[in-house]
């Protein structure tokens, strides 16, 4: 008898987050991540994504935006909450498991996270050979994509020789060259003038019409204007705005 | 199975070009590797020759057993054929009255000539009786002896065990602390070699880390790094045994003198095709070893 | 002056940071130190204690000089007082035809006995000459016999030098290949000990590019960073002279019977102050040379 | 007399950039700089920024402002030309003389360049500490420069668990805190939101006023038009344009 409530909270949990999401690519329920106690990154979130759809995550530096996106790539666990990403509860994925999803995921970080000793080229094919793609097919790809971002010249470089906003096109374009179910970018036209921004945001609005679902945390007010795009805006990590998109694109 | 040789090749590709990127991280991982083992190579050659030197020294080694006086050559050959079937015998050797006088002359020098004057000689016929294998110990000789003890015809056993005893334990320790410190070195071999790969490869660990947010499998991460220090000690390995033999054809030979003395006789020997192969095999396992660890202690889901 | 130390402390702290911050290299690097001086530190022990055994041999070592028969023993005495002024005698004994007569039955055994019925003792009286110190080898054995062949009284030197020729020679080898496997010991440590401080330093190369970029000078980049090398360096040579003495204390008694026979009696030693100090100072040099290496690799303006 | 023409040339050269230059904090005299064989970063660059100006500096991705940012502060040496900083012959200085001469330029890396393993307090000590300053005086003047980046909170954490616009700030605290005579800012707010922009780059424009030399490496035309400050415009590796300031502050 004395077990009876316990159980009942174990049976409930499942049902909570069971049904729908066919098409919710991510979903984030009632989602807190604390990394330092007493101190919250993100507070009580919960949203929903479709397949396909383009958002604008805003809000003040330190508002949340990356330790939200984290989430969804499984880079973190939720302190609480529960995160299904593409039909699976990502952050309760083993080692084994959470490679898979996350080569289903495009992320373009930050802070770009390339590997200095690679070349731009080989930076971008990791995305692929990662899947286990032939060689041969990478190569055009790799090529198709660097040229869409005008950085085809560049492709024998090593990062490190790379202009603050050729590093950023590298980090798009392994982002992009896979054609990624999930697209995360992350103040990814921090570094790029406002010609090269709007290439690049189209880039990325493409591929949400081809059903990738795009996220990006942005501070540029001129783009998420620009897109008219839903568009969630953080704040001391709790959501404080979520419009939907107003328009059809520009 | 050809996807899985692209696959293999394709990780090779990326451990020689993790070797290549930071050449002088290593060039130290493998040098440091490749003396470490030059160090437990030269001594297991040590403690091998010593071995044989050893065996060498125990095939010298015997039991005398003083015959009675007058005892009839006939009588004295047939006690040796019967002390021969004792256990723990491995030869019997006659040796007369006169070959007794002879080897003491010789062993006290020209002075010696003095026993000329003597009338009778004053020394006994021995048999000079050689140990099987396993009895080359004190215990060993004690049995042996205890055996031989009851058999008519002999009237003393060598009472030089206490000697032979004391002998054969200092050998038993020289051998001990031979392999004794080989364990040890092989041991801190190791250590060494297994810790600079780990440092070779924790000086990388950001890229382990974005390997794996970019969606990287444990395989696909790990493997190019495994590899890696498989490279590195076989190369270690390789770089130790040209080393060794480079020492051992070219400096070796100018001690030919003094080694025939240590060695006694015995020529010294470099490793036989498997025992390069082990040293070799030993440097790879100890490269892949380290760089598990070094995985091991960087590895997050 | 006390800016000065101010600096210095700010170093310091700067240096233990380093060391606490990656505590994993840091801790691979102050272990492989460790092991390696333990490895070095282990053979100059052996080869410290070799070298006071073979002066004890040394000391063993003599000529016999044996007496013309009928010599009267105050002739004897006269005799053994001329050979003690000749140029490379330590010592002179004489050993009477009696004594000689018992050591020749100590050491052939029981069998011996049958020597009791001889009506006179065939062995002759004879001087032990002792060696002085620099004439403790096969020349320098050659030339004192030749100076005491002249003497009257004499009959004969002993005829065994060939095999103290020998004996010695192989002493002289096991002497020289101790030291020589001391050298190589002693660089192989030298190069893994650097090694291992440069990777350690190499995992962090972009802070010395950070710094530099910052403004520091050149001494503020490199203190620290030099300090760290000394510290760990300094860690590795306590943790080898702890392990040394607790192998020395714990397990060396254990050996005790063997030890005395191996070492003949001479008690073995540990360090002394001033050489455990020379441990030290060498782990402490090898971590600052390897630091100053990896940061001359590094430095640009 | 064959000597003539080339000792001609060796005397010329030293007078081109002899007189002037007392007000000047940065003159550059027909740089030009290459990284690799056949393609410049910098092209024939002449320029001159006085001491107390405030410029931004604009153009395209891989332009070349943060090439010629870091000539400036000799981090890297021109292919051709000369670089005159604080009445230094900047790319000429030995290893011994470049520190000096860095601990008196303040630089807000675009990548940030914190150290990892110190805390955010000790990373923007570390520029006072590189001259020597006591440390009981640091603290203070440490505290007051996070406290006006909204960092006082944070100065206890490291830099890998700060949001991307607050690595950003640490950054320009580290830049600040020395009150530098020349301050160099590549793209400081492209991690920032607008709100913080602002403060932020009021900030800076305060030390000009102060006699620091400010120069802006940023793509946000937003900033440029805001200040109508000097503004030298780049485009593959020349000066394209050089508009003076057009009026007041805002
Ligand atoms: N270390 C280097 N080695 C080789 N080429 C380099 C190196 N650094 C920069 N470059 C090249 O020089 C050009 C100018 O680079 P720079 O970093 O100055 O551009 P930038 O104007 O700062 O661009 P961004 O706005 O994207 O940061 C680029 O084409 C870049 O690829
Ligand atoms: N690994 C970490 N450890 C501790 N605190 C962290 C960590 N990562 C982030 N934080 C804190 O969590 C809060 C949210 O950080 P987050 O990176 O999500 O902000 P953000 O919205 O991306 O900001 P920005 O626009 O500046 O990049 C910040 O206050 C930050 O200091
Ligand atoms: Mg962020
Ligand atoms: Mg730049």
């Amino acid at each position: 008898m004395k077990l009876g409530p316990s159980r009942f909270l174990g049976r409930r949990r499942p049902r909570e987050y069971a049904g729908g999401g066919r098409k919710a690519a991510v979903q984030l329920y009632h989602v807190s991540k604390s990394y330092t106690a007493g101190h919250y990154a993100l507070r009580d979130v919960s949203l929903e994504f479709g397949r396909g759809e383009f958002v604008f995550l805003t809000g003040p530096s330190g508002a949340g935006k990356t330790s939200l996106l984290k989430l969804i790539f499984a880079a973190e666990r939720p302190s609480e909450g529960q995160i299904v990403v593409l039909g699976r509860n990502a952050p309760r994925l083993g080692p084994a498991a959470t490679p898979p999803l996350r080569r289903r995921i495009g992320v373009v970080f930050q802070d770009f996270k390339l590997l200095p000793r690679r070349t731009v080229e080989e930076n971008v094919a990791l995305a692929l050979e990662v899947v286990g793609a032939p060689r041969r097919d990478n190569r055009a790809k790799v090529f198709a994509i660097l040229k869409q971002l005008g950085l085809q010249h560049r492709r024998f470089h090593h990062p490190l020789s790379l202009s603050g906003g050729e590093q950023q096109r590298v980090a798009i374009a392994r982002a992009l060259v896979n054609e990624p179910e999930i697209l995360l970018a992350d103040e990814p036209t921090g570094n790029l003038d406002p010609e090269l921004t709007v290439e690049i945001m189209d880039l990325i609005a493409q591929t949400s019409t081809r059903g990738t679902t795009v996220i990006v945390a942005t501070h540029d007010y001129g783009i998420v204007n620009r897109y008219a795009k839903r568009c969630v805006r953080l704040e001391g990590g709790r959501v404080v705005e979520d419009a939907p998109a107003h328009g059809a694109t520009p | 199975m050809s996807r899985a040789a692209a696959q293999l090749a394709s990780f090779l590709r990326a451990a020689l070009r993790g070797i290549t990127a930071s050449p002088l991280t290593s060039g130290i991982a493998i040098a440091t590797i490749g003396v470490t083992l030059v160090l437990l190579g030269a001594f297991a050659l040590l403690v091998a020759n010593m071995e044989r030197m050893l065996d060498d020294v125990g095939d010298a080694l015997h039991v005398t057993a003083f015959l009675e006086e007058g005892l009839a050559p006939e009588a004295q050959r047939e006690l040796a054929s019967k002390a021969a079937t004792v256990e723990g015998v491995a030869s019997v050797r006659i040796v007369s009255k006169d070959e007794a006088l002879a080897r003491f002359r010789g062993g006290v020098g020209r002075g010696a000539a003095l026993l000329e004057g003597l009338s009778e000689n004053p020394l006994p016929a021995s048999l000079e009786i050689g140990l099987a294998d396993g009895y080359r110990s004190a215990s060993g000789l004690a049995r042996v002896s205890g055996s031989l003890d009851g058999l008519p015809g002999i009237s003393d056993l060598t009472s030089g065990q206490d000697w032979v005893e004391g002998y054969l334990r200092a050998i038993a320790l020289v051998r001990g602390i031979g392999w004794g410190l080989a364990v040890i070195l092989a041991l801190a071999t190791l250590l060494i070699v297994a810790n600079t790969i780990r440092l070779a490869v924790l000086s990388r660990r950001d890229e382990l880390e974005i390997l794996a947010l970019v969606g990287a499998s444990r395989a696909y991460v790990g493997t190019p790094f495994l590899l890696e220090g498989l490279i590195q000690g076989a190369a270690g390995g390789v770089l130790a045994l040209l080393l060794l033999y480079a020492v051992f054809r070219l400096v070796l030979p100018g001690f030919e003198f003094g080694l025939e003395l240590v060695l006694g006789g015995v020529a010294p020997r470099f490793f036989t095709a498997s025992e390069a192969a082990l040293l070799l095999a030993a440097g790879s396992g100890l490269g892949l070893f380290g760089a598990a660890a070094a995985l091991a202690s960087e590895s997050r889901p």
